[in-house]
């Protein structure tokens, strides 16, 4: 990318290039009251990726405010990397879903295998080691030779990252549909245990503290990644290509070593990793989180490419990197943590008092904006909704009763069905007992984990069923998350809380927008029925492809389940011969 | 007894292994990081499985150039039991400790799951616990565990009862249906299965316990003879 | 009969973590002035002749021996007798 | 500084089922006439000058690049200016 420093604030405004970043408008305008100014090249960009979907849930926030989020178990609900629950003894499951479908689309390895990566980041950067991984994947007919590669080089990527780090991928699904013929979905979940005493905040506080940067160098990776997650695939997304990250999963094992052993230094103040967005929305975060500003110099910043911009800085996705609020004057002793592990800790900024975010390149300021607007501020969209026709349709039409006559036949064609098949094709290639705490790995209803040197072990499962949610929204979410309790329940286990994944098609259209409202209402009646609460989430809109056909509604559910005692562990298998079966229900 | 678990940067089965010498044996155990490593001291040395150095070049290569070999190597002379277990077992081929190298699964995948094996030698510092042609259950974990060697080694393997395990069906192309071997003097074992992830009956087997018993009894029986 | 030789690199600005492994043990094994490390692939491949033998290996690495999203390809043609 | 070229392939009679799977996915693409298809490394390292750079480039390979159980490798050096 060519220098883009040239580029004045008024040629922005008058050559409406702030569009081009994903603003409207409106927005420019509201960016233009609130810094009293035309904002520079820099300083559109850091806006433009803030008030992003991906980051700032414009569109969702009024929809994720009616999930039950509250309960007495509850240690963190949304707003941190990941949400927490306690278990009991001083310690608590930490865990948080997130999905990589724009990536994985378009470089499906490396999408995959990154999706992996950020979520592993989301929770060890809460100070928890990530015990468990599974996955929710959603591809469209196995027909397409295009699907048929997609599919492949997903579970390659999940694979290549999960077994490297070490922590088992232990359960998941895979449905097949045409829906997701140009829209893969690529949802990953980790779950992770912490005693209560290392629980860890983002946050950057103590003014004149030391802002610190650690892991790989900034390249010109995904640049401009979290507004295209927020844009509809389109052809034009092939010319966006060279924004694909490349992930270093041998990298990520050592920042989660060191990272778990820095978080029981006292001289750090806060973590977070940097994820989409980087440096932008981990730096202005922990400012905006702690009530204070942040001031970077960003010829400190580790470079792996030439002459980068500050914008090109600040907007890199390049993986596997976290920032570190440090005590000021004991960034020696943070250092020395991560060197061991042939890790450099690099001082980068100072935490400040005037609430703002500066950024200095080459003696200059770059950026100077309020803090709050840029992290918190994002405007917000009640987006107008309107039930869908097909849907009218269906309620119009009577219940519809298959007849079968040959049952056998009916059976075997059902078994054929790649949704319903086995997939020990994909299961088998993920380490799924590293860490030697597997109880169930796939293959059972839900994944079972034991806590090593206690009675306990956590059931853990994703579901959605998105025929269901297609035909109707409510009722397919209230099923989604009664699909996973009832797999919670069949291993052993309470269900204790959720994470969900809602990823749809375009908010700005009505009846996509209606999916999105009716889910989210079955979804959360569900919860408060079963007292799940949803300590995290993630949202990823503008699923459609080519012609603007969109995915059906998938809110993937994550649940997971605490088993108080190690005999309570039921498996799903029949057991011997003989055994009694019982259906129970209605 | 005392148990060396060397970790490298990018080892993730240390923590299994130690916990299987530590909590299932009932030995003493550390984890000692490659850097600070002194390995002096401790009795039986056991390489982990993971991706030392992320696998990148060839799988253990790496490793298998990094400081702590000179140790490792010593400890091999002096004659103290050497384990290596999947990415472990890699580095002790790419040392050159153990002969053969290991090239990608046959079927080019990543494989995780239950095995049998068949002891070949139970006579062994490691399978001495074990009857021979038992048959095992033990996990794989690996997607370069396609053991090679010219038909000579493998004659030489063979003539020298340096075959510890095969696999009963081999999963991933292996010669001779190789699943770990020791050298000429029978105290380094490299193996691609994992026996440390086989240690309790709650996670499916305790088939690789044994192994760990073996060492354990050897270890005693040599000490007796020597006190 | 040919002898194509792919040369398949990563394209430049891509990350190549496996490089940089390379790299960092060559330093430590003390070969000094070791200034970058890229790792690629590279294939032989025995093929008929053809009149269009430069358009088949173009298509060959577009479509499945490349990966143009990452990767940069380059070859040769050598006569086998 | 010198553009170290290097060039890892599996010995010959070591089986190479990446080669295999290559070929056999080609064929599935309907190119045809492909007749073998060996998979292998390409390195490309930047180097300061020195007088034995080819010494040095020779004991790279043999210590770490390649591993002679199973590879051969060749390489060629070039001027960078
Ligand atoms: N993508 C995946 N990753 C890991 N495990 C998977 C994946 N897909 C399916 N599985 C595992 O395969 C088993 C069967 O899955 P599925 O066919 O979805 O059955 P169910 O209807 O019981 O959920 C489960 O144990 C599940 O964890």
């Amino acid at each position: 990318m060519p220098s883009m420093l040239e580029i004045s604030p008024q040629q922005i405004e008058q050559d409406r290039l702030y569009s081009e970043m994903g603003l409207s408008d409106a927005e420019f305008q509201s960016i233009k009251k609130i810094l009293g100014r035309l904002p520079n090249y820099t300083e559109t960009g850091l806006f433009s990726v803030m008030w992003s979907e991906h980051c700032s849930y414009k569109n969702s926030k009024p929809l994720l405010k009616k999930f039950p989020t509250e309960g007495p178990e509850v240690l963190q609900g949304p707003g941190e990397g990941a949400g927490i629950i306690d278990i009991g003894d001083e310690q608590a499951v930490v865990f948080k879903v997130e999905s990589h479908n724009h990536p994985s689309a378009v470089e499906p390895y490396q999408g995959a295998a990154t999706g992996v990566g950020g979520i592993l980041r989301d929770v060890f950067s809460m100070g928890a080691r990530p015990v468990a991984l599974l996955n929710s994947l959603r591809f469209g007919s196995l027909e397409r030779p295009r699907v048929k590669y997609l599919f492949e080089e997903v579970v390659h990527g999940i694979a290549g990252y999960g077994n490297c780090v070490g922590v088992p991928t232990v359960g998941g699904e895979v449905q097949f549909d045409d829906a997701y013929n140009g829209n893969p979905l690529v949802n990953a979940m980790c779950v992770g245990l912490i005693d209560h005493k290392d629980i860890q905040k983002g946050i950057a506080a103590g003014i004149g503290n030391t802002v610190m940067y650690v892991g790989a160098k900034t390249g010109r990776d995904g640049i401009h990644g979290a507004t295209f997650a927020s844009e509809e695939l389109s052809e034009e997304s092939e010319e966006k290509r060279p924004s694909v990250q490349v992930g270093d999963p041998f990298m990520e094992k050592l920042l989660i070593e060191a990272c778990l052993d820095v978080i029981h230094h006292d001289a750090l103040v806060g973590i977070q990793d940097m994820g989409a967005a980087g440096l932008t929305s981990s730096a202005s975060e922990m400012a905006s989180k702690a009530g204070t500003g942040m001031k970077m110099n960003l010829d400190l910043i580790p470079q792996r490419e030439e002459n980068m911009t500050a914008y090109e800085m600040m907007l890199s996705e390049s993986q596997e990197r976290m920032l570190l609020v440090v005590e000021k004057g004991r960034e020696e002793e943070i250092a020395k943590v991560f060197r061991k592990y042939n890790l450099e800790a690099v001082a980068v900024g100072e935490v400040t008092d005037n609430q703002r975010f500066t950024l200095v390149h080459k003696g200059e300021i770059v950026a100077d904006v309020p803090v709050d607007n840029l992290a918190e501020d994002a405007p917000v969209y009640h987006q107008p909704s309107r039930v869908p026709e097909y849907y009218k349709q269906f309620q119009a039409m009577d219940d519809y009763m298959p007849k079968i006559t040959d049952h056998k036949e009916t059976l075997h064609q059902l078994l054929k069905q790649p949704t319903i098949a086995s997939k020990q094709w994909v299961y088998d290639q993920y380490d799924s007992m590293v860490q030697a705490n597997t109880v169930f790995a796939p293959g059972s209803d839900a994944a079972v984990i034991r806590v090593r040197d206690t009675e306990k072990a956590l059931a853990m499962t994703t579901d959605c069923n998105s025929r269901y949610l297609y035909v109707d929204p409510e009722v397919g979410g209230q099923i989604a998350v009664a699909e996973a309790a009832r797999n919670i329940t069949c291993s052993g286990g309470r269900p204790l809380g959720i994470t969900d994944g809602l990823n749809f098609g375009s908010p700005e259209n009505p009846e996509i927008f209606w999916q999105m409202e009716k889910s989210v209402d079955g979804m959360s009646e569900a919860c408060r029925i079963l007292s799940t609460p949803v300590i995290s989430g993630n949202v990823s809109l503008y699923n459609e492809s080519f012609g603007g056909q969109a995915i059906y509604p998938t809110p993937i559910v994550g649940m997971v389940g605490l088993i108080e005692k190690l005999d309570h562990i039921t498996p799903s298998h029949f057991q011997a011969a003989g055994d009694l079966v019982y259906l129970i229900g209605e | 007894m005392k148990f060396a678990v060397v970790v490298f940067p990018g080892s993730n089965c240390d923590r299994d292994m130690y916990h299987a010498a530590k909590d299932a044996l009932g030995a003493e155990a550390d984890l000692v990081w490659y850097k600070e490593a002194d390995i002096s001291g401790y009795d039986a040395i056991l390489l982990p499985g993971g991706f030392s150095y992320g696998d990148y070049l060839r799988s253990g290569a790496i490793a298998a150039t990094s400081p702590v070999i000179e140790q490792i190597r010593q400890a091999v002379e002096d004659g103290k039991p050497v384990l290596g277990v999947c990415n472990g077992f890699q580095v002790l081929l790419e040392m050159g400790i153990l002969p053969g190298a290991m090239l990608k699964n046959e079927k080019l995948k990543f494989m995780c799951h239950f095995e049998n094996l068949v002891v070949e030698n139970a006579e062994t510092m490691f399978t001495r616990e074990y009857e021979a042609k038992e048959v095992i259950s033990i996990p794989i974990a690996h997607g370069e565990g396609n053991y090679y060697c010219d038909s000579e080694t493998l004659e030489e393997l063979r003539a020298n009862n340096q075959i510890a395990f095969t696999y009963e069906n081999n999963p991933n192309g292996s010669v001779g249906d190789i699943a770990g071997i020791t050298n000429k003097e029978g105290n380094v074992l490299g193996m691609m299965p994992h026996p440390e992830r086989a240690v309790e009956t709650l996670l499916g087997s305790e088939d690789g316990l044994r192994l760990f018993q073996s060492i354990l009894t050897h270890w005693r029986n040599t000490h007796a003879i020597n006190a | 009969m040919r002898k194509v030789k792919v040369y398949i690199t990563l394209k430049e600005g891509v990350l190549d973590p496996q490089g940089k492994a390379v790299q960092n043990s060559l330093e430590s094994l003390e070969f000094g002035g070791v200034k970058d490390v890229r790792v690629g692939k590279y294939m032989e491949l025995m093929i008929e002749d053809s009149k269009d033998i430069d358009k088949e290996v173009d298509q060959m690495c577009d479509k499945l021996l490349a990966n143009p999203v990452i990767e940069d390809y380059s070859y040769t043609i050598e006569e086998v007798v």
